[in-house]
């Protein structure tokens, strides 16, 4: 799970002199099957297309058993409550505010929706992926999140109250993202000191640290930091010079192009620090091989301790963003973006480049669920079945393997006239 | 989104048949998209209550209605615009269930100013929004008042009864927060305006959704001599009501006639405190379709628009002392009268 | 007399190995016979075919005169085929009946319990029948191997095995536990039961071995009565040419001390004494062997010199300064090299490239990082020298370390740890599993960075190689240097009983500093 | 290695040790407190821990963990790490309910929620041992497709992500024992209590006295020996795996059926028990009994939490004396360090060549 270092070429080995034009295209499958970034994105898009076609019999069966006034289909006394291309059709096609009608424009609202969950889903990703890397389960993301976002208004709103005017606006973004960074970072740091110190297993402490960070938010904010204004348990609203400015997008979409392209710096700051550090190196191989490092000179507790702080500081960002670009104040029940980032992590094979495009393919479930809620019957969560069911594919590359293999050898046996591509078109 | 006048499918399962067939050939009279609270359906209080409303103009007014269930808080501005936004169909009337919508409704009000908005729980000062708020203190006054008095007899009846050595009641929220707070304070207030010393236990669950936990809280409070448990707390409430049956104790239930719509539970539902969201949508639809929608009024429900109301349970009510409810409704009276002043703030009820 | 087994052109092929290749093997009953050959000359292939863990490719296999069909071990031991691996197979937590009975636990209570009693009955009953002496209730991790093995063979018995396959039994085993091994093979054959074990050692084929078969290149090279064939003819045999292990080097002449250890006490996980006291001292341009059996110290040993694991008492002292608490990374920016026992654990990080591999240990050196940036050009070119001039191949930096031989892997491990300059050279079995070609090539450089006054601590549990590189040997038993000898003038008798922990007469003993060795 | 193993469990065993004495001696300060001084704060807190409601509601909040805590023990022991038990949960909750909807029968529907959870299980058996999935991350998507599809089927039955309301369990009383201070609540109990002690009474039998127990242990711990002595790996993960989803389906029935409904808002009614269930079962060193205890630990911190709310014992706000359970954990995990997994658990074993 390593690897895509600076140092990697497309090996290829001169092709064996093979009379067979199969055994070559088999060849290539089986060696992509060990090449790791081209061989992940086929697993990536495969999963996806995958999860669609189980996706789809999930809804068939679902619209025959579910009853509806007036059904898309009906056959005698059964009926199809729920039409699975019109599904996939909103999902995707509506999370981008429809491109294929007339006067689209990409600052529609709904594409703004995506990309605003797209932003802050990098971020998680990144989390995720960092510790990941480092060989650390961290599942705190979440709480690591939750802390940074209060960190974030807290502060924000703290030196409102000092200052305001053009101080305000150069100073309140990068003192709101440095407090949800420190706060995130402390987070993680707690089960980061409890697995390097104690030996403490931190996919259980982290899990742990979610509950406590949901709890510990909703008692400060309820007893110490409440808008008094307000029904919702929830901080007053920040100043307007600690809220992302919209650029482009209409500022009601809370959707900020600066917070997008920020979240595009960090993924380039974790790919160097990954890649073209020495601490970037040391963490890579505590993660993937703890024996050698330590070899190497790694000291794994502190590598281990310093990765959950910068994981944790990354979902603390996280935090930051969602409090000063979409909600504008800190609220309890925050959406499980943490939870969302193992999700893009995975999909993204722990690749920071690769977790934008995760991000952007789940930031498009998310705001297309809501499409899909308003547009069909259909239950909206439909997305997360459809979620984990990607992740469950993308567990299984041997499947693919397998399946390449079979594809590769019919093809042969046959001798078939080459159409090469799954099944999965839809 | 073809022609299906759909209304998710089916509610709580009763809708699906009777009222389809209006829509189809005339139009509907008017057509509303209803956005819940994070609860979702089901909850059989807050959101099951809002439905009802819907239901009700659907049946009555011939209007046909949509429905979105939304699972965050970042996805009401979104689903609140989509239906503002949308043209085919238009929409006359979006609903916005619970105070959380707020934040996302002042904004999205001030983008659609020509459609019209309605908002439960909560004011959003805009011309094109009307607000409803309930006093659901003073309707949880008369319940705290009716609790207190049968803690302090003997009484028994359905599949409870009551300790005669303690006097003591409780209640359980679901997350700690204003809205919440106001049942509290009510309840507690009317606890002490009937018996000075009867001891209220109150508990936070930390979730409107989590049964087992208010299960356990109210056995716990049961164990430790309550004799009526009141709940605000969604579907979290559905575990107090097993406690008390478990308990063999009462039960108060919120925002609809729980003993009608967890009618398995009537045995031990003394009462529900009532709150007419369901009137608070169906007015408000039949406003517009009688154009009369009045943006920017905030319409405040309480005791005496009805809005609020202590509903005793069709199992149950019929046993409660005659003495117990002619008390409520004197100070119900004295409620509306402005006699009496109940207060919001658990702190100072 | 009867044939036990009868292997027939057997033919075992592997994605790009072919590691038996047209194999005839026959066996007496009741005799044991010596599987001899190299490193991967393919005869735990062979015998997992006979055993069922593969299926050949080509050929059959006959056991008891019958030609059968293995589809997996089962099979195998239903026919009274029984292996013992060269990894133990043993549940660790497990108790030695438990691990016996494993498969084929008696049961009770409608077969729905395990029946202990019987198990433990049964298992007592068969140690006592062949002269064994384990401890039925004793865990296996807290045994030592060689009861373990013997837990092992037992494991075998109970199956019913007729015919015994050991691979490489005596590898971990002392001498003396190696004699006691040979006693019971010879108390097997009595009772009738035949062995085939699998070696590399010479001697111990023709000892213990009425026959023995040589394997090269996956094929065989023929089977010999042991008695009528010499070291000299075997050895041949296994390599395919003529066998010379002699070295030419100048004496030593050995500058300051560079390494200096001083009663040092390594405990292990359990907290025994692994290392017990021990001093020794290595200076510039000379190499000090460790030679003893695996597992008397010799891993804490290394782990603490290199700063791998905290020594519990005691110092150690690089170049007069003292280093013993200092951190792995501190040790290596001193001028340490180590090439670690484990390559694939430690050495290597084996989802890296070679260019990723060739950093390891000097990422935060200023010659490939500053201000904590990696110039990967530089370190490209590092490890292309690496490849260059220790002849790795595939010569691909951009391989992946675990696509590479065994061989390949440690060639590049030890030019990596070589090229650090290093003023001291930790090497712990730095040719296990390298051919001779490599073999020789590894012992020119060691050599080589002698005669350049560097300090070379060599361990080894290949008595030639510690032997014909060290200029002084010093013995290892359970935690403690029994003798510190003179290589040259010790004989392989004397190691032995060394390494078995006795002092016997005449041994040319040398001082702890080699200053009496002139 | 061999080394090593042995180590840990001494020193995780002392950490346990060290747990136990110092809840021990709180316990008998608390009773201290609680026997002369039965108003101060700790004296009351001992009358909340006493109380037999404290002892019901923690036996009852215990059946899902320990149900899915014996899963995971079998699953992990035969070498599978399964992540997803909160997942199994997931699904049988709604399944139960939806079952038990449909026939009418709530012990059906406790049977259908079983089979919900096995089917599930089995998914992911099949992608860990066929095609050598990454177990944690399989352990997730099963969380994650669970989480999904639980109220999706409610909305799709129910119209909402709750279900309505079926009924519940009656309790069983016995009669003069039910009367016992405190212990009497051991008599007077869901089903689904006594259930879950007899699960972990069998389970403990079948890891420790039948074949196939020792067999499970053998494939964690090193499946090459288990393989070279003839029996198939793969079935007996395969069976473990089952297992852990037939456990895990009455902890998740069990846990709807006790409310009578099934919530899938959020993260459903499970909540994390799942997850819970793990921490129960490493702290409990993988024994189904050690399994039990540890959840009580937890469970029980979980019933006194909600009794020193409701009892104004303590001057906590309750949203902070909610998090004391998971605080504790932590502390115990901390102080118990590293636990000591079976030696293959995580790994995929392919028998000899493919
Ligand atoms: N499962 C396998 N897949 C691919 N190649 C294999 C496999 N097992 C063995 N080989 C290859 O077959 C050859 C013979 O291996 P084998 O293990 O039989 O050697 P050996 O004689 O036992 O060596 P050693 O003395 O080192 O134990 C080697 O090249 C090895 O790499
Ligand atoms: N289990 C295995 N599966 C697949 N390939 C293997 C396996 N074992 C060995 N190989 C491959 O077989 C080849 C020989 O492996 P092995 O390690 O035995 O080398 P070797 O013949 O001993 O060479 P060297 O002399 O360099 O040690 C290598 O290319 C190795 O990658
Ligand atoms: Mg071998
Ligand atoms: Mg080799």
């Amino acid at each position: 799970m390593s690897d895509d270092g600076p140092s990697r070429n497309g090996d290829d080995p001169p092709a064996p002199a093979s009379d067979d034009r199969w055994s070559q295209y088999r060849q290539r499958l089986i060696r992509l099957g060990q090449t790791s970034v081209g061989e992940r994105i086929l697993i990536a898009v495969s999963a996806l297309l995958l999860s669609l076609v189980v996706g789809t019999v999930i809804v068939t069966a679902a619209g025959l058993m579910a009853t509806c006034r007036s059904p898309v289909l009906s056959f005698g006394s059964t009926t199809l409550c729920y039409d699975p291309f019109y599904v996939f059709n909103r999902l995707f096609l509506g999370a981008l505010g429809d491109p294929f009608t007339g006067g689209w424009s990409p600052l529609n609202a709904q594409f703004a929706a995506t990309l605003r969950e797209t932003t802050i889903l990098v971020f998680t990703g990144l989390s995720v992926a960092l510790a990941f890397r480092a060989g650390i389960f961290n599942i705190g993301t979440q709480g690591q999140l939750i802390i940074g976002a209060l960190a974030a208004a807290l502060t924000v709103l703290w030196a409102g109250s000092l200052v305001s005017g053009t101080i305000a606006l150069v100073l309140f973004i990068p003192l709101g993202l440095l407090a949800g960074a420190i706060g995130g970072g402390l987070y993680g740091a707690i089960p980061g000191a409890l697995k390097a110190y104690a030996d403490a297993n931190e996919v259980i402490t982290t899990i742990m640290l979610n509950f406590v960070a949901v709890r510990v938010s909703l008692y400060l904010v309820r007893n110490h930091f409440a808008d008094p204004t307000s029904q919702a348990t929830q901080t007053r609203t920040l100043p307007v010079e600690g809220q992302f400015p919209s650029i482009l997008f209409d500022p009601r979409t809370d959707f900020s192009l600066l917070a997008l392209l920020i979240a595009l710096l960090f993924v380039g700051g974790v790919y160097y620090l990954l890649e073209h550090t020495a601490f970037g190196y040391d963490l890579r191989t505590a993660g993937i091989q703890p024996a050698a490092a330590e070899y190497g000179g790694v000291d794994s507790a502190r590598t281990i301790l310093t990765s959950l702080t910068l994981s944790g500081a990354l979902g603390g960002i996280g935090g930051a963003v969602f409090v000063m670009m979409t909600l504008g104040k800190f609220q309890t029940g925050i959406p499980s973006y943490g939870f969302d980032g193992i999700t893009v992590s995975i999909l993204a094979g722990n690749n920071p480049i690769g977790a934008v495009f995760a991000a952007l393919l789940f930031g498009v479930l998310k705001s297309g669920s809501n499409v899909v809620a308003f547009a069909t019957n259909v239950p909206p969560q439909l997305v997360g079945v459809l979620r984990g069911l990607i992740i469950l594919f993308v567990a299984m590359p041997e499947f693919f393997r397998i399946i390449g293999r079979r594809l590769a050898r019919g093809q042969r046996d046959r001798q078939a006239t080459a159409t090469a591509g799954g099944g999965a078109d839809d | 989104l073809g022609g299906d006048g759909g209304d998710g499918d089916g509610g709580d399962g009763g809708d699906t048949d009777s009222d389809g067939g209006d829509g189809g050939d005339s139009g509907p009279a008017a057509r509303v998209g209803m956005v819940y609270a994070t609860g979702g359906l089901g909850d059989g209080s807050f959101n099951d209550q809002a439905q009802t409303g819907a239901i009700r103009a659907a049946d009555e007014l011939s209007i046909e209605y949509d429905e979105s269930q939304p699972e965050a808080v970042q996805d009401f501005g979104s689903l609140q615009q989509q239906y503002a936004q949308s043209s085919n169909p238009d929409y006359d009337l979006v609903c916005c269930i619970g105070f959380l919508q707020a934040d996302a409704l002042t904004e999205t009000a001030e983008q659609y100013p020509d459609q019209n908005f309605m908002i439960v729980d909560s004011v959003v000062e805009a011309d094109n929004v009307g607000s409803y708020v309930f006093g659901e203190h003073q309707g949880s006054f008369l319940i705290g008042l009716m609790a207190a008095k049968l803690t302090s007899q003997d009484f028994s009846a359905g599949a409870g009864s009551t300790q005669g050595d303690s006097a003591s009641v409780g209640f359980v929220g679901g997350v700690e927060g204003d809205l919440i707070g106001r049942f509290e304070a009510g309840y507690k207030a009317g606890v002490k305006h009937a018996e000075e010393d009867v001891e209220v236990q109150s508990a936070y669950v930390g979730d409107f959704n989590d049964p087992s936990g208010g299960q356990e809280a109210a056995l716990s409070m049961y164990e430790s001599g309550a004799d009526i448990v009141y709940h605000a707390a969604g579907n979290t409430g559905t575990g107090v009501f097993r406690a008390a049956q478990e308990a063999g104790r009462f039960a108060v239930g919120v925002d609809r006639d729980q003993s009608v719509t967890k009618a398995d539970f009537s045995d031990v539902i003394l009462a529900s405190m009532v709150k007419r969201v369901d009137n608070a949508v169906y007015t408000s639809v039949e406003s517009v379709v009688n154009d009369n929608f009045e943006g920017g009024a905030v319409n405040t429900l309480g005791l005496e628009q009805n809005g609020v109301e202590a509903v005793y349970g069709q199992q149950l009510g019929s046993e409660i002392p005659q003495g117990v409810k002619d008390e409520v409704s004197e100070v119900r009276q004295s409620i509306i009268d402005g006699d009496i002043s109940v207060p919001t703030d658990p702190d100072n009820a | 007399m009867e044939q036990a087994v009868h292997l027939d052109g057997i033919t075992k092929r592997f994605p790009g190995v072919v590691a038996n290749d047209d194999v005839d093997l026959a066996v007496e009953k009741g005799t044991v016979h010596a599987l001899l050959g190299e490193n991967g000359a393919g005869k735990t292939t062979l015998m997992n075919v006979l055993y069922g863990l593969y299926q050949p490719t080509e050929g059959t296999v006959n056991v008891h005169g019958e030609t059968q069909q293995f589809d997996s071990p089962r099979d195998a031991i239903d026919e009274g085929v029984g292996m013992i691996h060269q990894h133990f197979m043993l549940v660790d937590p497990m108790t030695v009946t438990e691990n016996i009975t494993l498969g084929n636990e008696p049961r009770k209570w409608l077969g729905l319990t395990v029946d202990s009693e019987q198990s433990r009955e049964q298992v007592r009953e068969l140690s006592e029948r062949y002269g064994f002496d384990v401890d039925p209730d004793a865990r296996i991790e807290d045994v030592g191997v060689g009861v373990q093995q013997r837990v092992e063979i037992l494991k075998a018995l109970y199956r019913g095995a007729d015919v015994l396959i050991l691979d490489e039994p005596t590898a971990v085993l002392t001498p003396q536990e190696v004699e006691d091994l040979f006693r019971v093979l010879e108390e097997l054959t009595d009772q009738g039961k035949t062995i085939i074990f699998i070696t590399h050692k010479l001697g111990e084929a023709m000892e213990a071995a009425d026959e023995i078969t040589v394997l090269r290149e996956g094929k065989n090279v023929g089977t010999v009565p042991a008695d009528d064939i010499t070291r000299e003819e075997l050895a041949e045999m296994m390599v395919g040419r003529e066998v010379l292990l002699d070295l030419d080097r100048e004496p030593a002449e050995p500058g300051r001390s560079i390494l200096a250890v001083s009663d040092l006490v390594v405990e292990d996980d359990r907290g025994v004494r692994a290392v017990d006291g021990i001093s020794l001292e290595v200076r510039a341009g000379e190499v000090l062997g460790i030679a003893g059996v695996d597992g008397n110290g010799q891993s804490e040993l290394v782990e603490a010199i290199t700063g791998l694991q905290m020594p519990d008492e005691g110092t150690i002292t690089y170049d007069g300064v003292d280093r013993t608490t200092d951190s792995r990374r501190e040790r290596i920016e001193a001028g340490l090299a180590y090439i670690p026992e484990d390559r694939q654990e430690r050495g290597l990080v084996m989802d890296f490239d070679l260019v990723e591999n060739g950093l390891l240990g000097s990422q935060h050196a200023a010659d490939y990082t500053s201000k904590g940036r990696i110039d990967w050009n530089h370190t490209r070119d590092h490890a292309e020298e690496i490849i260059e001039e220790y002849d790795v191949r595939p010569p691909d930096a951009n391989a992946h370390a675990k696509s590479l031989s065994g061989g390949n892997q440690q060639k590049f491990v030890v030019g990596r740890e070589f090229a650090r300059d290093p003023r001291l050279v930790v090497a712990s079995h730095p040719t296990r599993g390298v051919d001779v070609g490599s073999m020789e090539f590894i012992h020119d450089q060691i050599n080589a960075l002698r005669e350049a006054g560097r300090a070379v601590l060599l361990i080894s549990s290949n008595l030639d190689e510690v032997q014909s590189l060290s200029d002084r040997l010093a013995v290892v038993y359970e935690g403690e240097i029994v003798d510190i000898v003179d290589p040259e003038r010790v004989t392989e008798e004397q190691l032995g009983l060394l390494m078995a922990g006795q002092q016997p007469d005449a041994v040319p003993t040398i001082a702890a500093n080699g200053e009496g060795h002139q | 290695m061999t080394n090593d193993s042995a180590m840990e469990r001494l020193s995780s065993m002392s950490g346990r040790l060290f747990i136990a004495a110092a809840a021990f001696l709180l316990l008998a300060i608390l009773a201290g407190f609680g026997l002369l001084a039965p108003a101060s704060t700790p004296g009351q807190i001992f009358w909340v821990l006493a109380s037999k409601s404290t002892l019901s509601s923690t036996l009852r909040l215990s059946v899902p963990i320990v149900l899915a805590a014996l899963g995971g023990i079998f699953a992990e022991k035969s070498g599978i790490i399964n992540i997803g038990l909160e997942g199994l949960l997931i699904i049988s909750a709604f399944a139960a309910i939806f079952g038990a909807d449909a026939t009418g029968s709530l012990w059906l529907g406790f049977l259908i929620g079983i089979v919900a959870s096995t089917l599930l299980a089995a998914v992911f058996a099949v992608v860990c041992i066929e095609f050598r999935a990454d177990q944690i991350i399989a352990g997730l998507a099963v969380w994650l497709i669970a989480l999904g599809l639980a109220p999706f089927a409610s909305q799709v039955f129910y119209g909402g992500p709750n279900t309505s309301n079926v009924g519940t369990f009656d309790t069983i009383t016995v009669p003069a024992l039910a009367d016992i201070p405190f212990f009497g609540a051991l008599f007077d109990a869901s089903p689904a209590v006594y259930i879950m002690f007899l699960a972990v009474a069998a389970s403990w039998y079948v890891l420790n006295r039948t074949t196939f127990g020792r067999w499970v242990r053998a494939a964690g711990e090193n499946p090459k020996a288990l393989d070279t002595a003839g029996v198939d790996v793969s079935r007996v993960r395969y069976a473990a795996v089952l297992l852990s989803g037939v456990l895990s389906g009455m902890g998740g029935a069990a846990l709807a059926i006790n409310i009578g409904q099934f919530t899938g808002n959020g993260p459903t009614m499970v909540n994390g028990k799942g997850f819970i269930a793990i921490v129960a079962y490493l702290f409990g060193n993988y024994n189904p009994v050690g399994a039990l205890l540890s959840t009580t630990l937890f469970a029980g911190l979980d019933a006194v939490q909600l009794r020193l709310q409701t009892a104004d014992v303590i001057a906590v706000p309750d949203s902070l004396v909610q998090a004391i359970p998971f605080v504790a954990v932590i502390v115990v995990l901390a102080l118990v360090g590293k636990t000591r997994l079976p030696e293959a658990a995580g790994e995929h074993y392919e028998s000899g060549e493919e």
